[in-house]
């Protein structure tokens, strides 16, 4: 020990040459590697979530305004009785008032103007009245929504007109145009297209006969070789095969022969050749419905409010009077269901077997089944209501009830395992100092535990509700899924919808205004969930304690 | 604890007072194909409107599961309506009958156009049924015999055709329009095939039509047809999305959305309310109802219900069944249903 | 009524609370502390004795309520007018006479269905006030015997206690009662369809066609029940949602953990937590309508044809699904490891990234094996994503561009609509969801063994 | 006692070579100052855990760290190495120079720093690991060994220094964890001296073992003593006593006296210093 040499070389030195340097650069390259990986793993999940959100909320986003019309109706003591305001003839008051705005429809047109409004427009109309019978012999001023079409007309979700000519007609226009052939021809845009005149098909007469038709398509064809699309043969006009006709019949030697005819295009094509991009008017509307429109655009007549209908009407098959209350009707029941019998059984299970449960091969047994059923899928309980609640018991179908009773299964799990963990935070000092003074395990469990482990199992709870809100497969299997016109008649043994499955049936409806209005779905229900789980995550910010 | 205990409880009891069962059913139910679903649910839906009475709760259960349901038997547990998308089979008739369910009234309320349709960015098409069976069938002839379905593109088929791959949507086996398909455009379309037609000239009726059943019926599975699930609308949105496929749907829904799709020529005809009305258009089917005529005067609201249903407001030619995109009966056939509904004519006994 | 008859119970029971309260004082003259247990607890005691019972009654009489009036009024009828009467015909005279009594007539109700009407309106009256005092005189009892007992030696809250206690067993049977019903149902049903399709052909087969005819000459496919597609391409579909989502959840983990500024960790997990809230139908959305045709577009830029329905599109919107799941489990998993591992590896001079590769993430593996196994579990049970977009077909192909099916969209497609339970169909889909159970229970027990054993080693 | 403290902020650390002199016969003069601290200000968050604290460590010896529960012993040891770097919230002022150059400058290294000052805990904590594996990683990651043979010897090394080798040769692929309390903190001992450092600190590494597991890891710091500066915090007067040559008496995050070993136990010039080894508290 008296020999004061390090018995290794000096490691002072080492640690400040080339080497060693380039050693840590590298070290430290690696660690801002893997911090990269981390930054670029969050940045994927966030960034995907971001592109989740704004795809449904660009979709969604329309169907949270309505186009409405502002419409002036007399409401004729004529056809109003105000003794009984309830069967009068609203119909025809409305369409009175459309007219009104609209002067001058044809008779013959006035149903198809009238289908501008919703067809619901006669009962808006006989609600307000039955509400204030003093309206009747006044003039009122209704917002009525539009129908589907019209509103999402004004959206500018469907146009108004569409492209006569698809890409594919256009380039075939062009092509020919290429190659020469369009001329025009007597003040009309023609083809100038060489005419085998096949003697086998055409018969000289007089009068000239055969098929025309067919050579006309096959003088096309030939400049277009490569095409086998028969709508190539809409470039004609309908004039085609008489053109032929007329010059068999002015000169029959040609029959035989190879002559050069004139065909005069259709329409679209000629209005294609003036340099126009030829519309149609879209088919979804008659010409008279889009003058009536553009004269009640022009008065000024449109606005587009907030769409509170979405949030408190029920489901409708048309889409400008569909609303989501009937799906959160029925998916506040099947909750109150789902809480009033989880929350109690959850508690007292995850109580029992926290504080009282000895520990033997039965308790084992429970705890073991309630870690399992926490993962079981969701299906499988949708397959357990089926056979059991409704095969078994009997249970009506598509209610409240029965989906409250599966979901509430699918919650127990979620409940007791965040009760359990909430009773394990709670130290056990505070047991043993109310144990000291005399109290039994019931009272510290009452008085003590439960009110400190409070907090941690609301918040359990409500994330529990907030998975039971969104789940689908399992309503789906036990039919909840019902279409619920009116909110009136709702209750826990009435058929009900929820709204998962309000979203799953909305998507399947054909009407344009749903393909909008399932997202706005969408977009509720995640602002549902998001309430609750701002709630659990306040809870749980409030009430958190460190022991 | 016990306060929360007693609101609790307290919260109990009032959800029972809101939802205590109703002792006699006051409401009608109807089951039954999905494409006659949204006309029924705008029937009920009007209905509920108009008389103020609870709106008839209307489910989609498919036209063989509906069948299964309404023919279950009478009384207060079973269903008064099911809607089909096709006329009822015999071997149904007869369940119902065992059942003791004899009193049927069958109305019929519309025509369907099964639509095939392709996005507007794609190039248009015109195919003949027989192309179509080319495309889909899981075996095609080749010679004098059947072979598994070699085309994987259209151009396969047929030298006219585009030079792109066969992606065609359509409904799964569980779906009512799968099996008008298949019997209106597959069986048709292998009918007009050479080697059937022989067969055809070879066998008697009978065994003829077990060998199309058993040979025109399967679809393709190895990838070029999709089945969509029942969900139409998902068909459009995916069809959209992508210009060489072609989906396989109702009519409504192609006329829903005609500023982004184009319907598919069947033999050179398009699909229309007017080509589907008069059969040109060659892939249209009946709708129907079937009512139990013993629960009319049982359950509430029973003949208001079937009225509003046949009524011209929602039959009619501008009726709001149009609208929804039902191609509607001709007025005489019109006023032919709703006499029927009226009286509750008892339906014949269907022969197939 | 029935909730009047409720409230009028609960409020019995609150009322016989406070009496039996008072009681319990009033024995001692006032000095409570000569009382065994403490008033409250004799309150408690006689409530539970007036409330518990009478309830209890009160659903017992709702369940036999109904067909015991129905079969007084068959009775009561005149003798032949059931004769010759199918079940459903005398179901519908009831419904009739209901419909009567409930005011709702429809043209002329024969005399004897009015006469019965107004007997079940009497019926209904006296059953209803007799329930009403029936309750009310069970509860009664209750009370009277029940504050009988209350004495200053009477050991009220023994008694309280046991009632407690006893109600909390109960609920804790129901979790058992859950699992036995699962697989009840499931065992029952799936035995009946291995009763006409064997085990062999299911577990085996290779060929998976359930759509056999469910009316007589309707035109589907042959019909068979080999599950081996379907298996594996849940497989295939789990396992690319795993390849999706374990390093994206493993890597941000690790991120927050370990590298993120407290404030940055604070916004993000909770960020990461939402996509765990998101409905899966929304995700099923997502899929069909953005992911898919995105990957469809991609594959046609680079020349690779990719089914519509890939199985890729599902699987990775499910890894999408999972990431949080995964993201939490590993984070847990890391954040158990015990701060002594990475001080002692700090101090050894490692980098923060050799700390964490070299002896975080070995020591948390198990940890996260568990989180990733019940992962697993859950790509394998998910549904909605899956039915809307994934295949229907199954078909044997480990090639993720192609479509192919899984145990729960076969599940959901042969269940929904048509709910007979009798045929090869519908039954098959309760055989799949037993494996899908079966399955899904092993990879838990797995997991939560080895998360258990992993917590062990640092506690 | 508060006031006490007001009134004499620093105990002035004697010079650092007479102190040595004074105390170890056989090496006195040729130790030199191995780590000085000066100034040494830390905070938590709001709260200051170490005010104003200077003392000289040397090299070839052992130095304790004693005082009371929370008196910044272990804190202050933590910055020797910097391992207070990945505390959040932990601010350092001052300077500490190991062989003359201050740790805390700017273009120092963490990591670098730490491969000269090793370090062994509390608890031991082998990285749930091989046995091998555990002393290998610190060779591993500073790429001290070129070959598989090389490690295997800087191992072997190690192990034979931390006294370890006999006891666990035939099982070096077992895990670390399975080793006895002492075993595991003999080869954190031998982790930590596998990459050479220059010091060598010591957060109480015996209060969580037995006392014949406690009297191997002293002969050990015996041992190592030779080549190394070792730094020892602990809680027991009599380990203090036993290894150390001088011994520094830490209370509320103060330093209230240095000196050598014997001086302080016999001899304190505080009331504080003597209070706390004669046990009048503590």
């Amino acid at each position: 020990m008296s020999d004061a040499q390090p018995i290794e070389p000096a490691a002072g030195a080492e640690w400040n040459s080339d080497k060693a340097r380039r050693r840590v650069r590298r070290r430290y390259a690696a660690n801002r590697r893997l911090q990269a990986y981390g930054i670029i793993a969050i940045s994927i999940a966030v960034g995907l979530l971001g592109v989740l959100v704004a795809s449904i909320v660009v979709t969604g986003y329309p169907a949270f305004v309505q186009t409405k019309i502002d419409l002036p109706i007399y409401v004729d003591p004529a056809k109003v009785d105000a003794e009984d305001p309830a069967s009068g003839k609203y119909r025809s008051l409305v369409r009175e008032a459309l007219a009104k705005v609209v002067p001058g429809v044809p008779e013959n047109q006035q149903r198809s103007v009238g289908k501008i409004l919703t067809s619901d427009a006669s009962y808006i109309l006989r609600d307000y009245v039955v509400e204030h019978s003093d309206a009747i012999g006044k003039t009122i001023t209704l917002p009525l929504a539009l129908s589907d079409p019209f509103d999402q007309l004004y959206k500018g979700v469907i146009p108004k007109e569409l492209d006569a000519l698809s890409w594919v007609q256009v380039r075939w226009f062009e092509r020919m145009t290429n190659r020469g052939v369009v001329a025009e021809h007597d003040g009309r845009t023609s083809l100038k297209l060489d005419v085998y005149i096949d003697p086998a098909t055409v018969d000289a007469g007089p009068p000239p006969s055969g098929d025309f038709d067919g050579l006309a398509r096959n003088s096309l064809q030939a400049y277009l070789p490569k095409v086998h699309d028969t709508s190539q043969f809409d470039m004609l006009a309908n004039d085609a095969p008489a053109a032929i006709e007329k010059r068999v019949a002015a000169d029959p030697a040609i029959v035989g022969k190879t002559v050069q005819v004139f065909f005069s295009v259709s329409l679209p094509y000629a209005a294609l050749a003036k340099g126009e991009i030829p519309k149609i008017t879209n088919p979804r509307f008659t010409d008279a419905q889009l003058e009536a429109f553009e004269v009640i655009e022009q008065k000024g007549l449109l606005r587009t409010p907030f769409n509170w209908e979405l949030l408190f009407n029920a489901d409708s098959r048309f889409p400008e009077r569909a609303g989501l209350a009937g799906a959160i009707t029925g998916s506040f029941y099947a909750l109150l269901i789902c809480f009033m019998l989880s929350f109690p059984i959850g508690i007292a299970t995850a109580v029992y077997l926290e504080e009282f449960a000895p520990k033997n091969r039965f308790t084992d047994l429970i705890e073991v089944n309630i870690n399992n059923l926490a993962a079981v899928p969701s299906v499988v309980f949708g397959l357990l209501g089926l056979a059991v609640f409704l095969g078994f018991f009997g249970l009506p179908r598509s209610v409240p009830l029965v989906g409250g009773m599966v979901l509430s299964l699918m919650t127990l799990p979620t409940i007791i395992i965040t009760t359990r963990a909430a009773l394990k935070a709670v130290p056990p000092s505070i047991r043993e100092a109310a144990l000291g003074v005399g109290a039994s395990k019931h009272q510290v469990m009452m008085h003590h535990v439960l009110p400190l482990a409070l907090p941690g199992i609301m918040t359990g709870t409500i994330i529990g509700m907030a998975q039971a809100l969104g789940e689908t497969a399992p309503l789906l299997l036990i039919g909840m899924n019902a279409f619920i016109p009116s909110v009136e008649n709702m209750g826990l043994l009435e058929p009900a919808t929820s709204l998962p499955t309000q979203i799953f049936s909305w998507a399947d409806s054909p009407e344009r205004g749903f393909v909008s209005r399932t997202s706005a779905a969408i977009l509720v229900l995640l602002g549902f969930l998001l309430i609750m789980n701002v709630v659990a995550i306040a809870l749980r910010q409030m009430f958190q304690r460190k022991w | 604890m016990n306060r929360i205990a007693i609101a609790a409880s307290t919260l109990a009891a009032a959800a029972f007072c809101m939802g205590a069962p109703a002792f006699a059913r006051d409401q009608i139910k109807i089951v039954g194909s999905s494409t006659v679903f949204p006309y029924t649910q705008a029937a009920a839906e009007e209905f509920g409107k108009k008389t103020g009475k609870k709106a008839p709760v209307v489910e989609s259960t498919g036209t063989g599961g509906g069948m299964k349901i309404f023919c279950k038997g009478i009384g207060e547990g079973n269903v008064e309506i099911t809607g089909a998308s096709r006329a009822m089979k015999k071997s149904e008739y007869e369940l119902c009958t065992k059942n003791g369910v004899t009193d049927v009234t069958e109305l019929l309320i519309g025509y369907d156009g099964l639509s095939v349709a392709q996005s507007k960015k794609g190039q248009p098409m015109d195919l003949s049924k027989e192309q179509i069976f080319l495309a889909l069938a899981s075996e095609v002839p080749d010679g004098d015999k059947l072979v598994a379905n070699p085309n994987k593109k259209w151009s396969d088929i047929d030298k006219s055709l585009p030079d792109t791959a066969i992606t065609i949507y359509g409904p799964p086996p569980t779906s009512g329009t799968r099996d008008a398909f298949v019997e209106l455009a597959m069986h048709k379309g292998c009918g007009g095939l050479d080697y059937f037609k022989k067969q055809k000239s070879e066998l008697d009726k009978k065994a003829y039509k077990n060998l199309i059943k058993e040979k025109c019926t399967p679809m393709r599975q190895d990838g070029p047809f999709i089945e969509a699930g029942e969900n139409d609308n998902l068909i459009v949105q995916r069809i959209e999305a992508d210009p060489n496929s072609l989906g396989i749907f109702g009519y409504s829904f192609l006329y829903e959305n005609q500023d982004k799709l184009q319907g598919v020529k069947i033999s050179g005809t398009a699909p229309g309310f007017d080509t589907i009305a008069d059969g040109s258009y060659g892939l249209s089917r009946p709708l129907f109802i079937y009512i139990k005529n013993p629960h009319r005067k049982v359950i509430a609201g029973m003949d208001e219900f079937i009225a509003e249903y046949t009524g011209d407001d929602a039959m009619g030619r501008d009726g709001y069944l149009h609208e929804r995109g039902l191609v509607v009966l001709s007025e005489d056939e019109l006023k032919a249903v709703q006499e029927r509904a009226k009286k509750g004519t008892k339906m014949d006994a269907p022969t197939s | 009524m029935l909730g009047y008859v409720l409230l009028l119970l609960i409020g019995l029971a609150v009322v016989s609370y406070f009496f039996a309260r008072r009681r319990a004082i009033a024995a001692v003259q006032g000095k409570e502390h000569e009382l065994h247990s403490r008033p409250s607890y004799h309150g408690a005691y006689v409530a539970a004795w007036v409330g518990i019972p009478s309830v209890l009654l009160v659903l017992v009489w709702l369940l036999l309520q109904g067909p015991v009036i129905d079969s007084l009024l068959l009775w009561s009828l005149p003798i032949g007018t059931t004769d010759g009467m199918s079940d459903g015909q005398i179901d519908l005279l009831l419904s009739e006479i209901r419909s009567v009594a409930a005011g709702n007539i429809f043209g002329e109700p024969s005399p004897v269905v009015q006469e019965a009407a107004e007997r079940y309106q009497s019926w209904k009256f006296i059953a209803r006030w007799a329930m009403a005092g029936v309750a009310m005189s069970v509860a009664l009892v209750g009370l009277i015997l029940a504050s009988g007992r209350i004495s200053p030696e009477f050991r009220a809250r023994h008694g309280a206690e046991r009632i407690l206690s006893g109600l909390m067993i109960a609920c804790s049977l129901i979790a058992i009662l859950t699992t036995l019903g699962i697989v009840l149902s499931l065992l029952i049903e799936a035995l009946r369809f291995f009763d006409r399709v064997s085990p062999v052909e299911f577990f085996f087969g290779l060929n998976w066609e359930p759509q056999i005819p469910i009316r007589e000459g309707q035109v589907t496919a042959g019909g068979a029940f080999g599950a081996i597609p379907v298996f594996a391409g849940t497989l295939l579909i789990a396992l690319i949602a795993m390849a999706v989502a374990t390093p994206i959840g493993l890597y941000s983990a690790v991120y927050l953990t370990e590298y993120a500024h407290p404030k940055v960790r604070a916004v993000i997990k909770p960020v990461l937590e939402l996509l765990a809230g998101i409905p899966t139908v929304v995700y099923g959305f997502f899929a069909v309508l953005t992911v898919a045709p995105a990957l469809r577009q991609f594959g046609e830029t680079i020349g690779v044809p990719i089914a519509p329905n890939s199985a890729l599109a599902a699987g990775a919107v499910m890894g999408i699904m999972i990431i949080p799941f995964i993201s939490s489990l590993s984070d847990d998993a890391i954040a158990a490891v015990p701060r002594a591992m990475r001080d002692g590896s700090y101090a050894m001079g490692a980098t923060k990234g050799e700390t964490i590769t070299k002896v975080l993430l070995p020591a948390a593996l198990p940890g996260i094996m568990g989180g990733v196994l019940l992962a697993v579990s859950r790509a394998i049970g998910e549904t909605m994503i899956v039915v809307m977009a994934a295949g229907i077909i199954a078909s044997l192909t480990a090639n993720p561009l192609k479509p192919v099916t899984t145990v729960t969209v076969q599940i959901v497609t042969l269940l929904i609509g048509d709910s007979e339970f009798d045929n090869p169909k519908t039954l098959s889909a309760f055989a799949l969801g037993l494996v899908l159970f079966l399955v899904t229970l092993a990879l838990n027990v797995l997991a939560l063994h080895i998360v258990r054993k992993y917590r062990e080693q640092y506690e | 006692m508060d006031a006490k403290v007001e009134a004499q902020p620093t105990v002035r650390v004697q010079a650092p070579v007479v102190a040595a002199k004074k105390r170890d016969e056989a090496s006195a003069a040729q130790h030199d100052v191995k780590l000085a601290a000066g100034g040494v200000n830390l905070w938590y968050g709001e709260k200051q855990a170490l005010f104003d604290v200077n003392l000289e460590m040397f090299d070839r010896s052992v130095t304790a760290l004693i005082g009371p529960s929370g008196c910044g012993k272990s804190t202050f040891l933590r910055c020797l190495d910097r391992m207070n770097d990945v505390i959040d919230g932990c601010r350092f002022e001052g300077e500490i120079r190991l062989d003359g150059d201050d740790i805390y400058a700017p273009k120092v290294d963490p990591v670098q720093l730490r491969a000269r000052v090793g370090m062994v805990f509390q608890k031991p904590n082998p990285f749930p690991k091989s046995i091998f594996e555990n002393v290998a990683y610190g060779p591993r990651i500073h790429g001290l060994a070129t070959s598989k043979s090389d490690l295997e010897e800087i191992v072997i090394n190690s192990l034979t220094k931390a006294g370890l080798y006999e006891e666990v040769k035939d099982r070096l692929d077992d895990s670390g964890i399975s080793l006895s309390g002492g075993q595991q903190q003999r080869l954190c001992i031998a982790r930590a001296i596998s990459v050479n450092p220059e010091v060598l600190l010591m957060d109480e590494p015996c209060s969580a073992l037995d006392p014949i597991a406690t009297a191997k890891i002293e002969t050990l710091m015996d041992e190592l003593r030779d080549s190394l500066c070792i730094v020892i915090v602990t809680h027991s007067m009599q380990q203090a006593a036993r290894v150390s040559q001088r011994t520094a008496f830490f209370h509320l995050g103060k330093l209230v006296e240095v000196d050598e070993t014997s001086q302080i136990f016999t001899n304190p010039t505080d009331v504080r210093t003597q209070d706390y080894v004669t046990g009048r508290f503590g």
